[in-house]
């Protein structure tokens, strides 16, 4: 196929730069800054999609963001798929591969348009709410057809090998569109010395002059446009992007501005290069310069491929050298729309007829083409297009002076293109995005922005002024406007003078009658895309769905992926008809983000893989990794989980780990547990306001277990806390509520009693924390300090400083294993040669480092608890069965006393944490088995609590089990039952959760 | 009520669909009524309907400030399960689960519902923990469930990715087999039209601007376009704007209203044929019959009454559904939209009596709105019509927050959404 | 007592926490090998990254009085500060290279050669009247220096505040998220920052500042 | 997304650096063994959430570690101005009309006299 639509000169392709893409595999040409969709035309494409319901056959109506139908897969390898690329967007580029979503077995001969064809009439908005319901069983069924049917185009298959960024950036002024205001707006801002981003979806500035064959200062547009960008790319504070769509607009003047950076030139972006770029965009002032999207007319077959809007055939005549077609029919309700005739005849073509719905057009534009003979057909409407794949005929007819109704003969001529248009919608999306609600203006027959919170304003189109005349000024004004806020002087601006064009009194004409009821007439398309015709919208409306939002939803329209830019109008408009109501009573049309679809890759930027979530790692990470630990995922944390050897399973390793630290020495790395320093005066009474214990008495030197309540009473955290000097003492939290715990304190002391004299410093990353535990720990600790850490010295529960393997180290006898142990810590630069000296040392005791599922396993036969496992935020002290550790005689109401004192919360019969001994001692209960007293008892069973926290215990040579138990510190040696998913039914006994030396020698030695 | 079938359809192909009855009428409101439903999402629109059709309060009518089904019935992910963790939850979840399973046929109104399966996935060992815990208590309560590893997830989901490579890897997962997804919009319209048949009005565009309020006791509501209109009970069902409600009877509620987004792709080819939720990596996504994913956002940390929330949390949102599903990479996101979302302290809603007389709440459903709508208004239905809470919405009372009996879901994993 | 020295003053601990010279400590970054980075790796590139490393890093929480302000300038060499997001530095104190960057309304950080930090606490103890705390986090936290022509571009992928030279000018300090983590930013230069960061992150920030840079060229360089 | 002044590094930051810590001016009963249930259930979780206008407290939290206060729009999500702890909001509901709409980012001058003492902290 050569390109025949092409025209033999003008355009702003590059004729000189042939480009080869494939299309259904196969290939045609086109000319560097071709659009797809430009060359498609000018291949003589007409088919370019499948309708979802209908299977019609379905062509390219617009140039732009708003183009229902050339939804296109793209992409040439299956890593490089992307579903649903817009054909007018996307830039051509040698080796471009696209092919159309649906048909079968093609896009030209589709057999679902049979079925379409037929079922169709079956098929008005909503019928699936009104069938498939008997039998129930059988909705998945046709549920699966449903899918199948739909969806345009596919995911890839494999990872995708582009790489996307974002990016951070701040301005004054932040312009977006780049059309004639937006030019003259980021012109008057840059000399003012403004910082300026402008932003523009096309792949260059200009927009609406680009298309078009107006003068400026009598020159042709591009002229101007050209020594703008000029001048706009010599200053260092105006950021100009193209092929860049402003996607979203969101509170206090945040945009997102998504830049193609390779991916219009190429399949995958080029070794290393950024494919698409996300900016994140705050901005003092915004000006939206976003123009206006031209309304096509309802009509009958409206979607036969060459319906077209008429500023589209313009946009492929001017800005690509493609004229769609031979034989043009214009049906316009305004003078605007004469240009697209003017166009197609200079472009050599013939236009067949303007029709044109108004009795006595009059202006500027009809009286040339009236000079070129161009046939006009005054208050006459196209009532429907002829043809199959692509238009053959029209019929044309005499409309009355209201436009409903045909009152006269129909003519039909001969055509293969219909360009029509009914006005243009000013491009408001981005202003609704924050809430505001857009008002309708009966001048202009469209919606322009509302009121807005923003620092918004708005020029040329988007306000309704679409002439170049004016939108140029409105630019001037905007950005003039912005410089006042800014405290900024305005600058000399002169703007290019404009031709001088008068327009006519448009109609307000939206929907074409028909000889036939619409609900009778050749369907008449509003929403191409999920086929929503206006007999649709009829019906929807004679069913009750009367609020706009109902219609919407009812029929589908607007909700594909050009979000109802051609069609909410006019379905607005047939609605509020259908209604006898006016537009603005019918609703209004509010916009969400994305204005165009953004690619997920984007969205994330370089927030995925191996940045998707920092890892955080202690001063020992790189030994745990070279004596092949496993980790667990502890917060951000990467902790090492157990340390296999050899062929172990990790039950081997477990068993292996836990043998050792009872018998000889074990060695933990710590050092993710959360610390806080505290310091001040008042640093004693604020623990005993934030702890459920008492802390008066705690000498210095001394460590002391704590238990963290919300003011509900449930516990949140615990850990120890050490008294460094009277006024000074170090916090440790879990792991996981490190954080929580420092904010927690901070907002006590910063609103409730910031009287109080003390301050929080975060010490987490500072300290390395190697823990050693077991019989020989302090044999192989005295191998590295001279320090006396006999038990005469250094009793259970002291602090002390001293020098460890050459570093200075602040030691604490604390233990969650049970027993002797020693808590090492030492600036976490110098953590991995201390944790390699004691390795060097401790070859004597077998010193086996252990991960965190060892120590839950020894810390769950000492009973200790782990705040987050064995509690979830509904269990308070007492549930815990440690009632030891509050203190309800201190003065201060402590955070929690109150709480846990609710009636609720002193039922006898709550759940409550207790020890639990299987019967079967071989038998490992799991962790969140469900206790029941009766096994026998019917579906639901009443339960009487879960197991938190079971392990083997090879120390103990069975299993060992804590969980909660209703009423259970009561029920010493009663049974219960745990029937689990497999079929199973697991008998324990409740009974303490200490299972190990219950007197607590082992730790006292 | 005019007969929805098939055949109804392909006879009224060959009238053009010109003969359609409207689904429901337009009534003028009268001066009173038995009860008076303030809002006209979902759960009131059930309210309405169950109270009519099972408990023949048929003087009923729905005030609704804008349209039908219009807050977060229509900006909600449409998930439907009833894994809860607490009996009290589960119970009143699963009595909205076999509502549901009956719902099309008796509403005579396709609300679409399949029941695909919902994993909810576990990386952590505490994750595997509480998923085990959840799972054994559902199972105990009568509500279906399983516990699966990756390999059994990885044959449900091939696009999940469950490599060890993952930054979280995927551990496991619940799995609910009758969960699923239901159309949205069907829901509120098939209980309207349901109501509407049983002689509820539907009053829309009508805001109620004041409770009437007389010793104590709720006698009706003030609106602009019809003054007062007078009711035995009133019961008030707008979500979000709970507080604002409250305060018209003079009180406060254990609740704040959260900005919650949501979001989809454009549509592809089915690719995620089951509900995939993470708790911990923080995002969840289905595929709509469209071929959307309809991907569900977190909440924002600040009460928001304007149904938008803040970019960085959708960006989260797709972070965790790249990490998830990294083949998603290259599909684009269509839109994205805001609902307020009614949050209690414990993640369990308020269906409850209030310090006011005759007057009654139910709300605070954050997250879990969409599922319960069957349940939650059938509950409530039964309550307003017996003038005495039904046993399932007893443990929901407002003074729940005064004597500490809370039904803490937060604590179990999988109940965010 | 032992033989560390343990001083308590103002009813609170000092204590030395760096050993002789003869062991030598391990930064953040001391996994990564940046010098044989620096002398194999790419010599020319837009960003330039380097390790400060096992500097003195101490964080003062107060709210200063005059007479606290003078007593802490006196002992800083430099005085304190005191408006929101500035910072001092000074090369030529009698402890050397002495810099003082302010986070909060109540706090700094000061950063002094790693082996002053002892000492220098010391004497905040035994000199510093009033309600304050000092907190030695030379062991939690790491000195990136980054610059280059593209320093600005990799950090506008990297943090949210703005970064124009008329909004952040040379010597303004800002604590911000940086990623997915936080630092405290301090430009030093045109097209030169400081960043404080964790040390649990370092190992995640470099391979963001990589794979940032990526575009531009990495340099590395040894301090 | 917000951008928020924040009164002690004073200057505007992106909403990121920030979490909302929930209604303001909520202070701690001063002898809450003293309280029923109801006062302490009410104390802890019954809130105005309004529709408009409203006091709450944020903190910085990846930048000055300060908690503040911040007036806010919730149907606009404008703020009207933001305060320090321990000072007194000088827009607050019902009244007329404060601020036009386009005065959002002018930073609030914070009070100069201190108010109240207890500022109350958020659950």
């Amino acid at each position: 196929m050569s390109q025949r639509n092409r025209l033999q000169n003008g355009g702003r392709i590059d004729r000189s730069k042939s480009l080869t893409f494939t299309y259904n595999g196969k290939l045609l040409k086109g000319y560097a800054g071709d659009t797809l969709a430009s060359a498609l035309l000018a291949n003589g494409v007409d088919i370019v999609g499948r309708s979802f319901k209908y299977s019609r056959p379905r062509g390219i109506v617009a140039a732009g963001a708003e183009e229902p139908n050339a939804i296109m897969q793209v992409g040439a390898t299956e890593a490089t798929q992307i579903p649903n690329v817009r054909a007018t967007q996307q830039s051509l580029y040698d080796g471009l591969v696209a092919g159309t979503t649906n048909g079968w077995p093609s896009v030209e001969t589709d057999l679902m348009e049979y079925v379409g064809k037929i079922g169709g009439k079956m098929m008005p908005p909503g019928f699936y709410y009104k069938t498939f319901m008997f039998p129930q069983s059988l909705w998945g069924t046709y549920e699966s057809y449903i899918r199948k049917a739909a969806g345009l185009g596919r995911a890839p298959q494999d990872t995708d090998p582009d790489i996307y960024d974002k990016m951070n950036q701040h301005c004054d002024v932040m312009i977006v569109g780049a059309g004639p205001a937006g030019l003259v707006a980021a012109l008057t801002a840059a000399r003012a010395g403004a910082r300026v981003i402008i932003a523009d979806e096309q792949n260059e500035f200009g927009g609406s002059l680009l298309s078009s064959t107006e003068t400026l200062d009598g020159k042709p547009a591009a002229e101007w446009i050209a020594s703008v960008v000029q001048e706009l790319a010599s200053f260092d504070d105006v950021m100009m992007l193209t092929h860049s769509q402003v996607n979203g607009y969101h509170d206090h003047n945040f945009l997102t501005i998504q830049q193609h950076c390779t991916d219009q030139f190429a399949d995958r972006a080029p070794n290393g290069q950024i494919a698409q770029r996300l900016h994140r965009v705050r901005a003092k002032w915004v000006v939206l310069a976003t123009g206006a999207h031209e309304r096509p007319l309802v009509y009958g077959n409206n979607d036969v491929p060459g319906c077209m809007v008429a500023n589209a055939v313009s946009t492929y005549i001017n800005r690509y050298g493609v004229a769609p077609g031979i034989d043009l029919v214009l049906m316009t309700s305004n003078d605007n729309a004469y240009r697209t005739a003017l166009d197609w005849h200079d472009a050599g073509r013939n236009v067949v007829a303007v029709v044109d719905s108004r009795k006595n057009p009059q202006g500027t534009l009809v009286d040339a083409a009236r000079e070129r003979g161009i046939s006009i057909l005054v208050g006459s409407g196209v009532i429907e297009a002829h043809g199959s794949k692509r238009v053959t005929s029209v019929s044309i007819a005499p409309l009355n002076d209201a436009g409903d109704a045909v009152v006269g003969a129909i003519v039909k001529m001969k055509a293969d293109t219909v360009a029509t248009s009914g006005g243009w919608s000013p491009v408001i999306h981005l202003s609704c995005h924050t809430g505001a609600r857009p008002v309708w203006n009966d001048a202009i027959l469209g919606f322009t922005p509302g009121a807005t919170v923003q620092k918004q304003l708005t020029a040329g189109a988007i306000n309704g002024s679409f002439t170049t005349a004016n939108a140029l000024n409105e630019g001037l004004s905007a950005a003039c406007e912005a410089l006042s806020h800014l405290n900024l002087t305005k600058p000399d601006v002169s703007l290019p003078a404009t031709q001088d064009i008068e327009e006519g009194e448009a109609m307000a004409l939206f929907h074409i009658p028909h000889t036939k009821p619409t609900s009778k007439a050749p369907k008449q398309f509003v929403d191409y895309q999920n086929d929503v015709t206006a007999a649709g919208i009829e019906l929807a409306c004679r069913e009750g769905f009367e609020s706009i939002e109902h219609v919407k939803r009812y029929t589908a329209m607007g909700f594909g992926t050009d979000q109802g830019k051609l069609g909410n109008i006019n379905g607005m408009a047939i609605a509020a008809k259908t209604l006898n109501q006016t537009i603005p009573q019918t609703g209004t049309t509010i916009f969400r983000p994305n204005y165009t679809p953004v690619t997920f890759g984007a969205i994330v930027g370089r927030d995925c893989g191996a940045l998707f979530d920092p890892k955080r790692y202690t001063a020992m990470h790189s030994w745990h990794v070279e004596h092949g630990a496993k980790f667990e995922d502890v917060g951000l944390w990467k902790r090492p989980w157990y340390y296999p050897q050899g062929q172990e399973t990790m039950q081997e390793s477990l068993n292996r780990e836990c043998l050792a630290v009872r018998e000889s020495a074990g060695i933990l790395d710590a050092s993710t547990l959360g610390k806080i320093d505290i310091q001040g005066k008042d640093a004693r009474e604020f623990l005993g306001r934030v702890y459920s214990n008492a802390w008066a008495k705690l000498a210095v030197g001394k460590c002391r277990y704590g238990l963290m309540c919300g003011e509900d009473g449930m516990v949140f955290d615990d850990g120890v806390t050490s008294c460094l000097a009277e006024n000074h003492f170090l916090m440790t939290t879990t792991t996981g509520g490190a954080a929580h715990v420092l904010e927690w304190l901070e907002i006590y002391h910063q609103t409730e009693w910031p009287e109080m004299e003390v301050y929080f410093t975060s010490v987490t990353d500072h300290w390395a924390t190697m823990t050693i535990s077991g019989p020989n720990s302090r044999k192989l600790l005295e191998k590295l300090t001279d320090y006396d850490v006999s038990k005469d010295n250094m009793a259970f529960m002291d602090w002390k400083p001293m020098t460890v393997a050459g570093v200075p180290a602040r030691v604490f006898r604390i233990s969650f294993t049970g027993e002797l142990s020693f808590e090492i810590n030492v600036q976490a630069n110098y953590g991995l040669h201390v944790w390699k000296a004691l390795f060097e040392h401790g070859k004597a005791f077998n010193l086996t480092p252990y991960g965190t599922e060892t120590m839950h396993i020894l810390r769950a036969e000492k009973g200790f608890i782990i705040a987050g496992q064995d509690t979830d935020g509904s269990v308070h002290p007492f549930d815990l069965g440690m009632s030891w550790a509050v203190s309800m005689q201190k003065p201060f109401s402590f955070i929690g006393k109150r709480g846990m004192q609710r009636e609720d919360c002193v039922r006898a019969d709550r759940k409550q944490l207790v020890g639990l001994k299987t019967i079967d001692p071989n038998v490992v209960l799991p962790e969140g088995a469900q206790g029941v007293l009766d096994p026998k008892a019917s579906i639901p069973m009443p339960m009487v609590g879960h197991v938190t926290s079971s392990y083997w215990s090879a120390n103990l040579n069975r299993s060992v089990a804590m969980g909660f138990v209703k009423g259970g510190l009561d029920k010493m040696g009663e049974r219960v039952f745990y029937p689990l998913v497999d079929g199973r039914v697991v008998e324990a006994e409740i009974c303490s959760p200490v299972f190990l030396d219950p007197k607590g020698e082992r730790q006292h030695v | 009520m005019q007969h929805y079938s098939g055949f109804g359809l392909l006879k009224h192909s060959f009238s053009h669909h010109e003969n359609w009855q409207r689904v429901w009428r337009n009534p003028t409101p009268k001066k009173k009524y038995d009860v008076i439903i303030v809002g006209g999402g979902g759960h009131g629109l059930a309210t309405a309907y169950y109270l009519a059709k099972e408990f023949g309060v048929t003087n009923v009518a729905v005030i609704e400030k804008g349209f039908l089904g219009g807050g977060n019935t229509a900006r909600n992910t449409t998930i439907v399960r009833s894994n809860y963790l607490w009996d009290e939850a589960a119970h009143l979840y699963e009595h909205s689960m076999k509502l549901w399973e009956g719902l099309s046929q008796d509403l005579n109104y396709n609300v679409m519902f399949s029941q695909r399966g919902c994993l909810n996935l576990g990386h952590t060992l505490q994750d595997m923990r509480d998923i085990e815990r959840r799972v054994n208590a559902n199972r105990l309560n009568g509500i279906d469930g399983e516990v699966l590893d990756a390999q059994q997830i990885k044959e449900i989901v091939p696009v999940l990715d469950c490599s060890d490579s993952a930054r979280y890897p995927v551990m496991g997962a619940s799995w609910q087999p009758r969960a699923g997804v239901a159309r949205h919009d069907a829901v509120a319209w098939g209980f309207a039209r349901g109501a509407d048949a049983h002689g509820v009005d539907l009053i829309q565009q009508t805001e109620v601007q004041d409770l009437i309020i007389e010793d104590g006791t709720v006698v009706g509501v003030r609106t602009a376009q019809y003054g007062d209109i007078r009711a035995d009970k009133v019961g008030c069902v707008v979500a979000g704007n709970s507080s604002v409600l409250a305060k018209m009877g003079g009180f406060e509620l254990p609740l704040e209203s959260h900005p919650l987004q949501a979001l989809v792709s454009e549509p592809i080819k089915p690719i995620l044929d089951t509900v995939v939720m993470s708790n911990h990596v923080h995002g969840y996504a289905s595929q709509s019959d469209k071929g959307d994913l309809v991907i569900g956002a977190g909440i924002d940390g600040y009460n928001g009454y304007g149904q938008r929330g803040s970019y960085a949390t959708v960006e989260h949102t797709i972070q965790a559904i790249l990490e998830m599903f990294p083949v998603f990479s290259r599909v684009r996101m269509n839109r994205q939209w805001g609902g307020i979302v009614d949050t209690c302290p414990d993640a369990c809603p308020l269906i409850t009596e209030t310090p006011v007389k005759n007057l009654f709440f139910n709300c605070g459903w954050g997250t879990g709105g969409f599922k319960a709508t069957p349940g939650s208004g059938h509950v409530f239905a039964a309550s307003l019509a017996k003038g005495e809470m039904h046993p399932l919405a007893k443990p929901f009372s407002m003074f729940r927050f005064h004597n500490g009996a809370l039904v803490d879901e937060h604590g179990a994993a999988g109940v965010a959404h | 007592m032992s033989d560390v020295t343990v001083e308590v003053m103002e009813k609170k601990l000092v204590t030395n926490q760096r050993p002789t010279d003869a062991i030598v400590g391990e930064s953040p970054l001391h996994h990564a090998d940046l010098a044989s980075i620096a002398s194999q790796g790419p010599q020319e590139g837009g960003v330039h990254f380097c390790e400060h490393k096992l500097l003195g890093l101490l964080t003062l929480r107060c709210v200063p009085l005059p007479q606290q302000q003078e007593e802490i300038e006196s002992l800083l060499g430099v005085a304190l500060p005191m408006a929101p997001l500035t910072s001092v530095t000074k090369d030529d104190t009698s402890i050397g290279k002495v810099s003082v960057r302010w986070v909060g309304p109540d706090e700094w950080l000061i950063i002094v050669p790693g082996d002053e930090a002892f000492d220098l606490e010391t004497r905040f103890f035994e000199t510093l009247s009033g309600h304050f705390s000092l907190v030695n986090i030379s062991g939690g936290s790491t000195v990136f220096d980054v610059s280059g022509d593209q320093v600005v571009s990799m950090l506008k992928k990297s943090i949210p505040v703005d970064l124009h030279i008329r909004e952040f000018p040379v010597g303004k300090v800002v604590s911000t998220i940086f990623a997915k983590s936080g630092a405290i930013v301090c430009r030093l230069g045109e097209n030169q920052f400081e960043l404080v960061v964790r040390r649990s992150f370092a190992d995640y920030l470099w391979l963001w500042v990589q794979d940032a840079s990526r575009e531009y060229g990495l340099v590395v360089k040894t301090s | 997304m917000f951008y928020i002044y924040c009164p002690h590094c004073c200057e505007h930051r992106e909403e990121e650096e920030f979490h909302a810590a929930g209604q303001a001016h909520i202070p701690r009963p001063l002898d809450p063994d003293a309280c029923t249930d109801k006062e302490w259930g009410e104390y802890m979780y019954f809130r105005k959430n309004p529709r408009g206008i409203h006091h709450e407290l944020w903190v910085h939290s990846a930048g000055c570690r300060k908690f503040f206060n911040i007036t806010r729009d919730t149907q606009t999500y404008e703020i009207k101005e933001v305060y320090k702890i321990g000072e007194k909001p000088s827009v607050v509901a019902n009244a007329v009309e404060v601020q036009n709409s386009h005065t959002q980012n002018s930073s609030k001058t914070p009070l100069e006299n201190t108010l109240e003492s207890q500022s109350g902290a958020t659950l």
